[in-house]
């Protein structure tokens, strides 16, 4: 076998990067996901005033800053013991789910879709945004951009800003809308209802059409087993904005709820010492390791989690896709429990019910006759402490938990971050796709393919894990002999 | 900004005690009364400690904040910054935006890790030569038990003249890591990967 | 990857050198967001698709660091580098990047100042790290932290070292131009570009070295509609403290700490607009030394006081002067970051 | 010593000439001159230093000459001189400088002598501390840019704002040298505090026999505009272009129709104690000049005590003035002048002597102030110069004149009053002259400094009178012994004897300590001059230009900038003319080119920069939206340029680059003149691999 020379490049080379060690007989004695950054968030602001903190923690993540600015809003509400006026939380929700519809269409279409659309044994290279603007043709690709144009219209509306908003302060947000402006993005909502149930007809007509993709989306190598966590509203019904945070065991069975106040009681998060990255897990059950199962704390919060801790959604044509899903690929309830899917690759299916969810969320509250009151702020009375604020950012649950002292400036700050929630289900699949491709020490070239379909159906955001990446995740794998040679090196769009 | 070679061990000049440790400080002057009054000490022969190199600006509401942070930048251990007394200013009154300046920088620095007495204010007028130099001996004093400020001189690695490959091979793969040791932050890192 | 790899792609490189001028994008330690900016070009897009050949741009699309180690000193005809210096990976890649590239482009507000996580710069690496790893909901009896160079049962497992310091670009290496803002706006970027791409067709200027683009010469009070009049402070006020703002004058004048009088102008003055201060994400103005300075003189020549005493009862007002005057630039400014960063107490 | 490395001039290059100063042993005793002159030629070649020479005096004509010949025989473009103050010899050298060919403002001058070798006895340290100063001036000359002085024209008209003795004297200069004045007084008449005085020490000539004329000749003067009864209100502009607003009060009588015949002040049915003039003393009518030889001689209807403005009937002045110069509906006018100097004459007030109650003025009756005692004593006054006890009748037995009233007391006023011993001693002289009375004089010090002064103490002391030396802890009317009834005892430790004494006598003087006017800090304001915490005028400098402000174009004489006698007010005066008049001469004058100006295009019209001027030299411009420095009005004080957030606004000849570059050069060396000790920056792996690979 031909003996590599790693130069400093490839030796560091990508934000992600995968060991994969062999044993003497050449079969996989493990594989390491490694992330290799950290900046720090929960050190530095400390010392900040806690209103800064949607603004400061926005910079966690430019892709998904919206999460950040709004659970760092609520987790300042909560400081100041401040409920902010109706209106004021209908506008922060109706950015929210702006945002959804541009963030969930960016992945269908430029990061996750392209697996489907164009082929997961399609080069690497087409596989991108205009491998699928070929394939399904450039008028779809006008209405992508035009999606995530008018979405981050809207959030700029609303936030000021089209990334990073700057409007969500503690008690509510900085100003209200014009009448012009709600009937604008009114018209923008119902335009993204249309572009939804389109986008669920691509799948339809690519995926669901064609056998082959229907076998993969069913195999047993995109299949864990793992504990499921979203938020949830009163009625269980999927929420992003606010709710009780629900937990879902692998058998269907509602392990339970709990007020996001209480998340310490029920995640904690794993230490290894060769990553930046923690592993969260379910406190109540343990870290067993990188296993699945119930005995297993590991737990994956994505679209695909939200679908099957929830009893349904709260919109009518999001429910009428919601049950369409289940019957397609969960006919029947496991040991009585809710009926649940496991195959982690309909969570592109699951992130686009939630894309339409989204869109008529948006026409609900905007055509809400409150959500144009002037009134969109409380001054708070009390003394700031603590407090914590959840949203579900498309990647996972998100939670910001501040400690201020009396002038309001923090003291202490713990961050849980969308994607660290799956970081162990992802080093799982990791290892399942190396174990089923690597044998006798040799590598099916397949591999590289399939561990990014892995990685790309939970769209990793490692900007916000790591505060390091951002949405898609190049890949850098080095698989060693047992001497720890390095046998031969796979990149992916690093 | 001077170009010194990274590799020294970080805080080496920690060491200088404060016996010996002789402070530099930069001092500001306003051209009417502080300035002044350096001339009187110098007529009257006034001795005082030589630590302090004073700059002369026509105000001391000229003094910009920037000029402070410079003048540490640049390796002083502390600034001194003087003016007419309030009230006295030969510009009527812009002695107190200095004032305003300086209590403002001062909680700056101090949140920057700087001691506060390391940016001190002191009122002279044109006739307090024989105080000012008292001010300026017990400044030096302050300082000089404080001991060296030594902030580090910023500088980019110019690569062009090296050879990173080479440079990477040299390292044999476990260049200066730290120990797999629990606190994976190894203390005398910077100091093992210079030797 | 082997030898011959390498050399073919030296040969492709090559082939490409006579076609379109090549185009980087790199992001360092960077949140993402000015890569979304950059993509919410929209349409535009795809002209810059046309004019350029975009050989590395990591979030989007695919390439390799091997293709950009074979390629010749200089074939890069652009590389945009947003993110910051954080580990020893990221410099050692910028300044890779560096060789292959004629321009260097500082580009957000990470790369050329060093933007929020520069305020890691006002804690040691330790205290970051031990913070990171000992919070209320980490389960890590052991004290585990990472480890650059891990001994695991299987073998040797590295980590980038987290730098002492975060860094900006143009600490690290030679940076042509800058491109400030968290994240740049969409429509500057745009303009930047549309003059870069002129420059190399020679139908434009080329601008100076050391020109920030996409961005203008004043300050973000330029670009504010709100009405301004003479400064006299008496207090300072956080939005949480005051009902209601008046919507059509200065945020400053009413005591809101805004930094629009210090910060780059060219982001359309967004944030007043809705009401909230200016952070100051442009950075610093035309030919600025250090902008915390700046803002610093500012705020406090204004304020209505003489007695120390009362002066210090409306600094009060500003509980956070290390965060308020340089939220974005701390890395950047003339001492780059807290004693704590350097002073290795935090580690002895 | 001389280094120099020849090599010719290359355009653009910036090739700087470094002189160091022996300045004999001033310097060179304790600096090691020709050290430091090596370690430039050697050390700040890189700086541009192409030559460095050391001389024995620089300042001398030798000395200058070195630098002009290698401006011009080496190609140099900038100087600088390592030597004395720049206070002492900057303009010396500029000139030198200029003498070269080059613009003066080229040249540094940096000290070390008064800040190095006079000041340190370590001859290793200050020979370091010399270099770095050295250094420093190289680096900042490296930035310095040439400068061109701005001019302005001056309007030979001048605004003298005071009609006391300094106010006439500076005007009649002026006018008599042929320019026009406005005098302005705020009171009825001019004559200031003087017109109240009877006597003047120490020639104890009568007050009003010698200031008269000049009141009279102020009066008439053709160039001369008095404006009494009337105020400055504002005042804008700048030196050779001011434009005043004044206030002149309405009289109630037509000046150009009065005749000043004084009837009706006899017909006035209205009396009304007089505050001002008499002090409380004496009474005036409600329609009164305030005294005989009052300029101008209209006089003035005091509104509020006029039965008429009161009730609407009597109009007795009106019925009988023969001239109709009363006119009931008069009203304020408002003036606007334009003159090219202001003269601030606006003299003092007197310390109000009921501040110190153990003085019990007030309260006590026959306790006076310096000023009732001057009334009284005055001929003209309320008693006919009949010094008498406040019943009007009784005359003193005993009189006691107690000093530093209000002066010399850090409770009061620290500084001295300059004239109340001579004035303590004249009224000795004057009790003497009108009583029988036995007379002390309380004292702490005699200061009789001045021509004259000491020979009229002697003759006072020969006169008879008991001096004792101590200030007088109390003075009251509760008597301990029976001689002491009815009297008012001075308690005082007579600091000769050493002993606690009571003095019981029928009358005190108060010799009440001069104070600046109440509105003295208003006064500043308005003007743009400076004060000192208690309210005097500060001058440009107190030796050197004792007249002249910090702001071009305004002049003060007199007790506006503290306490003086007569002498020295009308020298004042005198002076403060004779520097209007050069200006005036020079009809354009040259302003330090030391100036800020605002770069509009990086202006963002924060308005930050707005309330930064004293000198209201700053206005925003509401339709560009920036704001704008006039550079005549600019004092250069760089308030504004360290202010302004996006660092649009520069200031010439202190600019940041200027000073941020002279701030490296300090910081060359450390204290042992060894390069400054620097921290490493903390190194990372690449780095350290880097450094490795290229050691």
């Amino acid at each position: 076998m031909e003996r590599i020379t790693i130069d400093p490049v490839t030796r560091l080379e990508g934000h992600g990067k995968i060991e994969i060690f062999l044993d003497p007989d050449g079969e996989v004695a493990n594989a390491y996901f490694q992330i290799p950054e950290l900046r720090g968030f929960e050190r530095f602001c400390v010392g900040r005033p806690v209103e800064e903190m949607p603004t400061l923690t926005n910079r966690i993540c430019g892709v998904c800053p919206e999460a950040h600015h709004m659970a760092a809003a609520k987790a300042a509400d909560a400081v100041y013991h401040v409920d902010p006026p109706r209106a004021a939380k209908l506008l922060r929700e109706l950015l929210y789910s702006a945002f959804y519809v541009t963030d969930h269409t960016t992945h269908f279409y430029a990061l996750g879709g392209p697996d489907f659309v164009v082929g997961p044994d399609a080069p690497a290279a087409e596989r991108n945004i205009l491998g699928v603007l070929a394939k399904v043709g450039m008028e779809v690709g006008g209405q992508v951009i035009q999606a995530r144009k008018q979405g981050h219209n809207v959030i700029e509306m609303i936030g000021g800003r089209k990334i990073h908003p700057a409007a969500a302060v503690p008690g509510g947000m900085t100003r209200g809308i014009t009448e012009e402006r709600r009937a604008e993005i009114e018209k923008i909502g119902r335009w993204s209802i249309e572009f939804a149930q389109f986008s669920l007809g691509i799948f339809d007509r690519i995926v669901l059409g064609n056998d082959a993709y229907k076998e993969m989306v069913l195999s047993d190598g995109y299949t864990h087993r793992t504990y499921y966590m979203g938020l949830v509203d009163p009625n269980n019904k999927v929420n992003f904005y606010d709710g009780r945070v629900s937990i879902m065991s692998p058998d269907g069975e509602r392990v339970g709820t709990y007020a996001p106040a209480e998340y310490r009681d029920w995640i904690a998060e794993h230490v290894e010492p060769w990553t930046y990255l923690k592993f969260p897990y379910l406190k109540k059950v343990g870290w067993k390791g990188f296993v699945d199962g119930a005995d297993s704390g590991v737990y994956c919060a994505t679209p695909l989690s939200r679908l099957n801790v929830a009893e349904g959604m709260a919109t009518p044509l999001a429910q009428a896709a919601y049950e369409r899903f289940y019957d397609t690929l969960a006919p029947t309830p496991e040991s009585g429990g809710k009926r649940l899917v496991h195959h982690r690759l309909a969570t592109h299916w699951a992130r686009l019910i939630e894309l339409l969810y989204a869109a008529e969320h948006m026409v609900e509250l905007a055509t809400d006759p409150e959500i144009t009151s002037p009134n969109v702020r409380i001054l708070p009375t009390e003394k700031p402490t603590e407090g914590v604020g959840t949203v579900e950012a498309p990647r996972g649950t998100l939670t910001h938990h501040y400690w201020t002292d009396e002038r309001g400036v923090l003291t202490a700050v713990n961050l849980l971050v969308g994607t660290t929630n799956n970081y162990a289900p992802m080093a799982m699949s990791v290892k399942k796709a190396a174990q089923s491709l690597i044998h006798k020490g040799v590598v099916h070239q397949g591999l590289l393919n399939r561990v990014e379909m892995a990685f790309r159906l939970y769209d990793p955001c490692f900007g916000c894990a790591t505060h390091s990446l951002p949405g898609e995740m190049p890949l850098a794998v080095a698989i060693r002999d047992s001497d720890g040679e390095v046998i031969e090196v796979l990149s992916q769009n690093c | 900004m001077s170009a010194q070679a990274p590799v020294a061990p970080a805080l080496a000049q920690g060491a200088a005690s404060a016996a010996t440790f002789e402070p530099v400080i930069i001092g500001f002057t306003c051209n009417w009364c502080s300035y002044r009054a350096a001339d009187l000490a110098g007529t009257a022969r006034t001795k005082y400690p030589p630590n302090v190199r004073l700059i002369r600006l026509m105000c001391s509401g000229r003094l910009d904040p920037t000029f402070v942070l410079k003048a540490y930048a640049e390796g002083a251990d502390a600034v001194l910054v003087t003016g007419c007394h309030p009230g006295e200013c030969h510009y009527i009154e812009q002695n107190y935006k200095a004032l305003r300046r300086f209590q403002l920088l001062q909680r700056t620095i101090e949140a920057l890790g700087i001691e506060p007495a390391r940016l001190q204010l002191v009122w002279a007028s044109a006739a307090e030569g024989v105080r000012l130099a008292s001010e300026i001996a017990r400044v030096t004093e302050e300082v000089r038990a404080l001991g060296p400020l030594n902030w580090p001189a910023g500088n980019i690695v110019d690569i062009d003249s090296v050879n990173l490959d080479a440079a990477w091979e040299a390292t044999g793969g476990d260049a200066g890591g730290p120990p797999a040791m629990p606190d994976g932050v190894d203390p005398e890192h910077e100091a093992e990967v210079a030797q | 990857m082997s030898p011959t790899a390498r050399s073919n792609g030296a040969a492709k490189a090559a082939a490409k050198s006579r076609a379109k001028p090549k185009l980087a994008i790199f992001g360092a330690a960077s949140c993402g967001g000015c890569d979304v900016a950059i993509v919410n070009i929209h349409e535009h897009i795809l002209e810059v698709a046309a004019a350029f050949d975009i050989v590395l741009w990591p979030t989007i699309m695919d390439g390799k660091y091997a293709d950009i180690e074979a390629m010749a000193d200089g074939e890069i005809t652009v590389t945009l580098v947003n993110g910051s210096m954080r580990t020893d990976e990221t410099v050692h890649l910028a300044r890779l990047l560096r060789r292959k590239s004629k321009f260097m482009v500082a580009f957000g507000s990470c790369a050329s100042e060093g933007c929020i996580p520069g305020l890691a710069n006002l804690s040691s690496r330790k205290e970051i790290i031990d913070t990171a790893f000992s919070t209320v909901s980490t389960d890590n009896p052991d004290g585990i932290r990472p480890i650059w160079e891990y001994q695991a049962p299987e073998g040797v497992l590295h980590l980038p070292e987290f730098e002492p310091m975060l860094r900006t670009l143009d600490q690290v290496v030679d940076v042509d131009y800058t491109i400030p803002g968290c994240p740049p706006e969409s429509k500057q970027i745009w303009a930047a570009l549309q003059a870069v791409v002129a420059a190399l067709n020679g139908t434009g200027p080329l601008p100076p070295k050391g020109s920030i683009l996409g961005a203008g010469e004043s300050t973000v009070c330029d670009e504010c509609a709100r009405k301004r009049d003479v400064k006299k402070i008496d207090r300072f006020v956080r939005i949480q403290q005051v009902a209601q703002f008046d919507p059509e004058i200065c945020l400053l004048e009413q005591g809101l700490p805004c930094n629009g009088p210090a910060t780059r102008d060219g982001c359309g003055a967004l944030c007043p607009a809705v009401g909230a201060p200016c952070i100051g994400c442009y950075g610093a103005a035309e030919g600025v030394v250090d902008y915390g300075a700046r803002l610093i003189s500012a705020y406090a020549s204004i304020v209505e006081a003489t007695k120390p005493e009362e002066i210090d009862r409306v600094l009060d007002g500003i509980v956070d002067p290390a965060g308020q005057f340089y939220r974005f630039s701390l890395a950047g400014s003339l001492l780059r970051s807290s004693r704590a960063a350097w002073n290795s107490d935090g580690e002895k | 010593m001389t280094a120099e490395h020849s090599h010719l001039p290359v355009e653009g290059e910036v090739r700087i000439g470094v002189y160091v100063c022996h300045c004999g042993s001033n310097i060179a005793g304790v600096v090691d001159v020709p050290e430091v002159t090596r370690w430039a030629a050697e050390n700040l070649r890189d700086q541009g230093v192409v030559v460095a020479r050391d001389y024995k005096f620089m300042c001398s004509s030798p000395g200058q000459e070195l630098v002009t010949d290698d401006i011009k025989n080496l190609g140099l473009n900038r100087i600088v001189v390592a030597a004395c103050s720049p206070h002492l010899h900057e303009n010396t050298f500029r000139t030198a400088t200029a003498r070269g060919g080059l613009n003066p403002y080229l040249c540094e001058l940096v000290s070390i002598r008064e800040q190095d070798s006079w000041v340190t006895t370590d001859k290793a340290a200050a020979t370091a501390k010399a270099k770095a100063i050295l250094a420093g001036g190289v680096e900042r000359v490296r930035r310095n840019e040439p400068l061109v002085p701005v001019t302005v024209d001056i309007n030979p008209a001048t605004l003298v704002v005071g009609g006391g003795i300094a106010g006439i004297s500076a005007t009649l200069e002026l006018a008599d040298a042929g320019f026009k004045v406005y005098l302005v007084e705020k009171e009825p008449s001019i004559g200031g505090h003087m017109a109240q005085f009877d006597k003047t020490f120490p020639t104890l000539d009568c007050a009003a026999c010698i200031l008269t004329p000049k009141m009279v000749t102020a009066g008439t003067h053709p160039n001369v505009e008095l404006l009494t009864w009337s105020e400055v209100e504002k005042v804008e502009g700048f030196v050779g272009n001011f434009t005043v607003t004044v206030r002149k009060k309405a009289r109630y009588v037509d000046e150009d129709a009065c005749n000043g015949c004084g009837v009706c002040q006899e017909k006035c049915p209205k009396k009304v104690l007089d505050e001002v003039f008499e002090a409380g003393l004496g009474y005036r009518k409600a329609i009164y000049t305030p005294f005989d030889q009052a300029v101008p001689r209209t006089p003035v209807l005091d509104r509020p005590n006029c039965t008429y403005f009161e009730r609407g009937t009597c109009k007795a002045c009106e019925i009988f003035c023969e001239s109709d110069a009363i006119d009931f509906t008069q009203e304020d006018k408002i003036l606007t002048l334009q003159v090219g100097n202001i003269i601030l004459a606006t003299g003092y007030d007197l310390f109000d002597a009921r501040r110190m109650q153990q003085y019990g003025y007030g309260r006590l009756p026959n306790v006076f102030t310096s000023l009732e005692f001057e009334r009284l004593s005055n001929s003209a006054g309320p008693t006919n110069g009949h010094i008498v006890l406040r019943d009007g009748v009784t005359e003193p037995k005993s009189v006691a004149i107690v000093h530093c009233v209000g002066s010399r007391d850090k409770n009061y006023n620290s500084y001295c009053s300059a004239i109340c011993c001579m004035q303590s001693l004249k009224f000795a002289h004057l009790v003497r002259e009108h009583t029988e009375a036995t007379i002390y004089e309380f004292y702490i010090d005699m200061r009789t400094a001045g021509k004259g002064y000491d020979e009229f103490y002697q003759r006072i002391l020969e006169e008879g009178g008991i001096f004792v030396r101590g200030k007088p802890a109390e003075i009251t009317d509760v008597a301990r012994t029976p001689e002491e009834e009815g009297k008012l005892i001075l308690q005082v430790e007579d600091t000769l004897v050493g002993q606690q004494r009571r003095f019981p006598v029928d009358m005190v003087i108060l010799s009440s300590g001069l104070e600046p006017r109440a509105d003295a800090k208003e006064l500043a304001v308005r003007f743009g001059i400076s004060c000192s915490f208690d309210g005097w005028a500060i001058e440009k400098h107190p030796k050197l230009d004792p007249v002249a402000t910090m702001t071009e174009g305004v002049f003060v004489a007199g007790c506006v900038s503290g306490p003086k006698d007569i002498p020295a007010s009308v020298a004042q005066g005198a002076a403060a003319a004779a520097r209007v008049l050069g200006r005036i001469q020079q009809k354009q004058m040259n302003l330090e080119p030391i100036k800020a100006t605002v770069h509009a295009e990086h202006c963002s019209g924060c308005r930050i920069c707005n309330t930064m001027c004293p000198y209201n030299a700053i206005s925003f411009d509401d339709v560009k939206g920036v704001s704008s420095i006039n550079a005549a009005m600019c004092q250069g004080c760089g308030t504004c340029v360290a202010a302004c957030p996006a660092g649009a606004i520069s200031g010439s000849g202190f600019s940041d680059e200027q000073v941020l570059a002279q701030i490296e050069g300090l910081l060359r060396i450390g204290a042992s003149g060894a390069p400054l000790e620097r921290t490493a920056y903390p190194v990372t792996r690449h780095e350290a691999i880097e450094e490795a690979v290229r050691a």
